[in-house]
């Protein structure tokens, strides 16, 4: 291993594109496709000016077809492409879950392991633009579920750079979930490569765990800073990957800190926050000194004014609340 | 000045005033989220709604400002909605894509394309269940549209059942910055309907007699019980897709070619020529319309934010205050 | 309340006729459409001979276009009719999702609450008969993720009977999930109504809770009988609704017992049973004598031969070895 | 004994005995799941699939054992699939609904109508982006599947990107128990294809002379650059849907008609008056598919089981066995 080299600053959005570039150049089977990915470079400009290095056939339009254009993504893989797919959000993917489930994540198995799938399928997630109930789903708990599909969430620009280099090195169907706030974020890229399952530390700490993923890995930090300065040690960990998840990694730091919070853009019920809760209970039950306590969505579809939007989706201070939760139960218990 | 061709005109210019304040309130970030204008379209709405009546049930898309000022959503109302407050017409829960009016029959406002072709079939396999004869929905929906599936499902149902739905097309020639020509195998939209043996014509969407007339024509088919009928208006939207789109897919000149057929300005045109109107006439219009705008805009500024305990309130069944439409 | 009845035995699938039949003829804005469920009296005849009672308008043959016909649905009940859509399995049900999430479940919020959807979603669902990867899933999990919709598991005679009708008087969407192994299960009616929220305790128990759902609960029921033989008394709890869940009910059972164990025919990963065990933590954390155990299926497609199918979901010993983990977990903590 | 008219009729025969001791081994619980039978539609495989090379590409659904046959995956390899065995075409994991066999290019065994379509789409874009020149991808699907949305948007992407798909609308008029008739609003599928602009015809799907000839045809089409091309076999199931179904929605005349133009017995009559074939020679092809079927089954009931403990295999990249096609 090499020190890791601090480069130029880079966005999240520029990082995502230079994956798809180099694996375009690297590789010729490589293609991405979507919905206005060409001249118009996508909807978050992710594939902006590829189609000027890479032509049309490689950075491909399709029409407003989600299952049609997903499916053909399956086949192309299956036909020995390595298709990029992207779908605009994950709003729209419910269109396509017919495509990603019972044929992506199902056909290695169903084949009793003849073919694999190499197959990525980018979308944007989640919710804080306004853009109300049809606009706003965090919907990767869905996804989390399937066996068959592997699941990652980058939270950072290094993250953006090497998990979509490597989940285009990954032979089965890869789901990447970009989340709309982190488009504009910016920050060096590490050295890569990064592998597609570890979670990761991004804050230590030793009084409490929290755990988040995507767009609530900045309000957690932001969260653990406040908790600092009322003398809390909060540990922050990025899931990265939401399947397989990293239970070794949570388990290794609940072991230390006895006290976990999950924070989930993801609506509350069944959802993604539960398996993490349930996750660390099974594995550190003994050494926990209070619930793990769940910062999730509120249930209610996602409203479009500000202020019930804030209200529906955590906050840093939903964050706060919910450690200070933790830290007091455990005392009043204690 | 209360003519069918005055009103026309008038809501023409109620839609394009209302706009072109929306998208300043943008700018201000008054207005959040998605804003989709209709500025260039107004022809569609304004003469198809003209031929609906009140008891028919109108569908529509994230473009839907223009469908719900002539349906009769008052200005303030819409406006609320824009800025997301609780007097809007959607209690400011549903912002510019999500319009609905219950008791105007105004099903939204809805962002999923294509995803509100089986809710309008629905509606008019209710009408058609229920004996409401002569009920029409009318559901209004780009050309981006008809590549998915959901649109295929939705005529085929509609067809076969024989409802009365008035499927609206409203090519404007570009799905953000996808154009038809690239996205359909066969550009030709009427064959698409001819593939579920559904009456289809094409119509000048450019021009509100026309697009009036066409509805009347395609709304008797319906309303006699001759089953849906599928109207392609050809038309063009003069801004960009919505307020991020930086709109540089499309060719200056091509711009150009249709602005020079804005449907009010040729309409308005028309009317001083033919001696039916004067300028004078038609600078009230522009007047009235812009004082509309300002109350709907003094409305929104005065109106209330939903208390933020009032959070998770509709999302099932709390109260008997929400209705099936009847 | 008059005291329970008992009357003539009936089968599940008989008991959902007879709601159905009532429902239309009290009145007549209720109808059922789905693909064959005339003539043919849908796949697993539940709707058999319907059709002739009430003619094809009400009993009405869909194409096969799953999105098609559920969003027909819900336009139908904001139209003023009641409709009950039948998807066949909850396999093809991914088509229709988009219709169910970004319509169904958001309409009455994105309009402020001025419309409601009163339509009845049923579908079939589990695996069991080697039907494979394709025709074998358990999605319950991502329905009962979702804000909007209500989702009942009826496992009895009786609540398919009633659960059915009070699905039907609900003003909002309800999903109702038919275990394909109930169809052919037989019992008395007990007299109605019944609720659509409420847990129910089928077998009384002191020293664990198992909770289990729809085709599960008659394997935790034998699992109770074997763990009484090794004395070991075991109350089992029937959700019935998958969403809301009733944590009361299994908060109340677990503060007596202080162990539980959750059993769920869908994948184990983000899933039911996460949910589950994550609400009873957090309800009776300080009263578990061990971590609640998740009896769940296996990571992987649902295979087609029998020996491999079940294994992958879980079977009357699996939820016995759950128990006694749970049992003498506790046992080494003492 | 080799010529390509006795290779037509051997192959319908193959399946026909294939399949008819299929069903046998269903009522003794040997195959268990679903199993849906080819029989009465042995034309349209046998002649489709002979003018295939072994470079092409076949997507179908779950009535699929036939084509399978016809492809060349050994009679052994399918029947220990249907019962479950390791030693199966998928490693038992798949069952009748699901055949799989990578050297082969035969791609499922797919068991949701309609789902099939876009991967064969994808398949043929990589056959496209790849140079392949030549290559065909031939999809099965019944006619069932084209009231679903994935039907209408896989034609649409093959047909705007011009790919080398031979879609094949196996059209037996009946989905489970739901007719055509009822469920289109268009009976003519040819102009489902149209609306693509694809170029369609229709073929006699009992006539095994008929669909080769006819894909030989679209194949040079398709083969030579000219994009997808859609063809309508007319046929009909002479067995239930599938084991479960009890067959009550079809008219016994109905069925008489067509069990009269039976693909197999025609065709033999033909080639014996014609004198091509003696019946000698036609006794001993039925023989012959007995002996390969009775194999077959001794293979099934010979092979082993998948060992427990290897339940979660093939779910992910665990080993590099698995492919994709080159
Ligand atoms: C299913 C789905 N896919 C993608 C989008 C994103 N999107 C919103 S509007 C739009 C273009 C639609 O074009 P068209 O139907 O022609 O309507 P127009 O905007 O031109 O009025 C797209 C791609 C969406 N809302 N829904
Ligand atoms: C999406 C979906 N919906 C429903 C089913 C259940 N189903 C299986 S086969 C079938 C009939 C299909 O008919 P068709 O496409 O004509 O093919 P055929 O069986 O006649 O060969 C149905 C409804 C399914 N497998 N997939
Ligand atoms: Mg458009
Ligand atoms: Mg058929």
């Amino acid at each position: 291993m090499t020190a890791p080299e601090l480069a130029a600053e880079t966005t999240y959005r520029d990082a995502l594109r230079e994956a798809i570039r180099e694996a375009m150049i690297e590789d010729e089977r490589v293609f991405i496709m979507g919905e206005d990915v060409a001249e118009y470079g996508g909807t978050y400009a992710v594939t902006k000016g590829l189609y000027k290095e890479f032509g049309r056939d490689r950075v491909r339009n399709t029409p407003l077809s989600e299952a049609g254009f997903v499916g053909a993504g399956i086949g192309a893989a299956l036909g020995g492409m390595l298709p990029i797919v992207e779908i605009m959000t994950v709003n729209f993917s419910l269109l396509a879950l017919d495509q990603i489930v019972n044929t992506a994540a199902t056909l290695r198995h169903m084949s009793g392991g003849q073919f694999h799938i190499p197959v990525v399928i980018r979308m944007t997630t989640g919710a804080g633009r306004q853009l109300a109930a049809q606009h706003s789903h965090s919907l990767e708990c869905w996804f989390a579920h399937v066996p068959g599909l592997r699941v990652v969430a980058p939270a950072t620009v290094t993250d953006a750079r090497w998990m979509l280099k490597a989940a285009m090195a990954d032979p089965d169907p890869v789901i990447v979930f970009e989340h709309n706030g982190l488009y504009n974020s910016s920050g060096p890229v590490l050295p890569g490569p990064v592998d597609l399952t570890t979670a990761e530390i991004r804050r230590p700490g030793t009084d409490l765990t929290i755990v988040a993923s995507a767009g609530m890995v900045s309000k957690s930090l932001e969260a653990a800073e406040q908790l600092g300065d009322r003398n809390v040690s909060a540990e922050v960990i990025d899931l990265r990957s939401l399947r397989p998840l990293d239970r070794a990694t949570l388990a290794k730091s609940v072991e230390h800190t006895s006290r976990a919070v999950v924070v989930d853009e993801g609506w509350r019920s069944v959802g993604l926050s539960a398996e993490i809760a349930a996750g660390i209970t099974e594995d550190c039950f003994y050494r926990l000194d209070a619930p793990v306590c769940r910062v999730a969505s509120r249930e209610v579809p996602i409203p479009y004014p500000r202020h019930l939007e804030d209200a529906a989706i955590p906050q840093v201070h939903d964050i706060v609340a919910g450690a200070m939760t933790v830290m007091t139960g455990s005392l009043a218990d204690v | 000045m209360t003519g069918p061709q005055t009103k026309l005109l008038r809501d023409m210019i109620r839609i394009r005033v209302f706009e072109e304040r929306c998208a300043e309130l943008y700018g201000q970030q008054k207005i959040r989220g998605f804003l989709h204008l209709y500025i260039g379209e107004e022809a569609i709405a304004a003469g198809v709604i003209s031929q609906l009546t009140k008891d028919d049930s109108i569908v529509a898309t994230y473009r839907e400002h223009g469908h719900a000022l002539i349906r009769g959503i008052p200005a303030t109302e819409i406006m609320a909605e824009m800025y997301g407050k609780a007097a809007g017409c959607s209690g400011g829960r549903g912002g510019s894509m999500h319009l609905f009016d219950a008791e105007r029959r105004f099903l939204g406002g809805n962002a999923i394309v294509g995803g509100h072709l089986p809710l309008a079939t629905g509606l008019a396999l209710a009408d058609k269940m229920l004996h409401r004869k002569g009920r029409v929905t009318a559901c209004f929906f780009g050309e981006g549209a008809v590549a998915e599936g959901e649109f295929h499902e939705a005529m085929n149902l509609a067809s076969i059942w024989n409802l009365p739905v008035l499927f609206c097309c409203e090519n404007n020639l570009y799905a953000m910055g996808t154009s038809l020509q690239s996205s359909e195998s066969e550009t030709n939209l009427s064959l698409k309907a001819s593939s579920y043996n559904m009456p289809s014509w094409s119509v000048d969407g450019m021009d509100a007699e026309a697009t009036a007339g066409a509805a009347s024509r395609a709304l008797d088919t319906v309303r006699g019980g001759g089953g849906p009928v599928f109207l392609e208006f050809r038309t063009y939207r003069f801004r960009a897709h919505s307020m991020f789109d930086p709109d540089l897919y499309r060719k200056p000149d091509e711009v150009a070619k249709w602005t020079e057929r804005d449907p009010i300005s040729t309409f308005s045109a028309q009317l001083t020529s033919a001696g039916t109107l004067t300028q004078e006439h038609i600078d009230r219009l522009w007047v009235e319309a812009s004082q509309e705008t300002q109350d709907a805009v003094d409305f929104a500024e005065a109106a209330e934010w939903e208390p933020v305990e009032n959070l998770e309130d509709h999302v099932g069944a709390t109260d008997g205050a929400s209705v099936v439409l009847v």
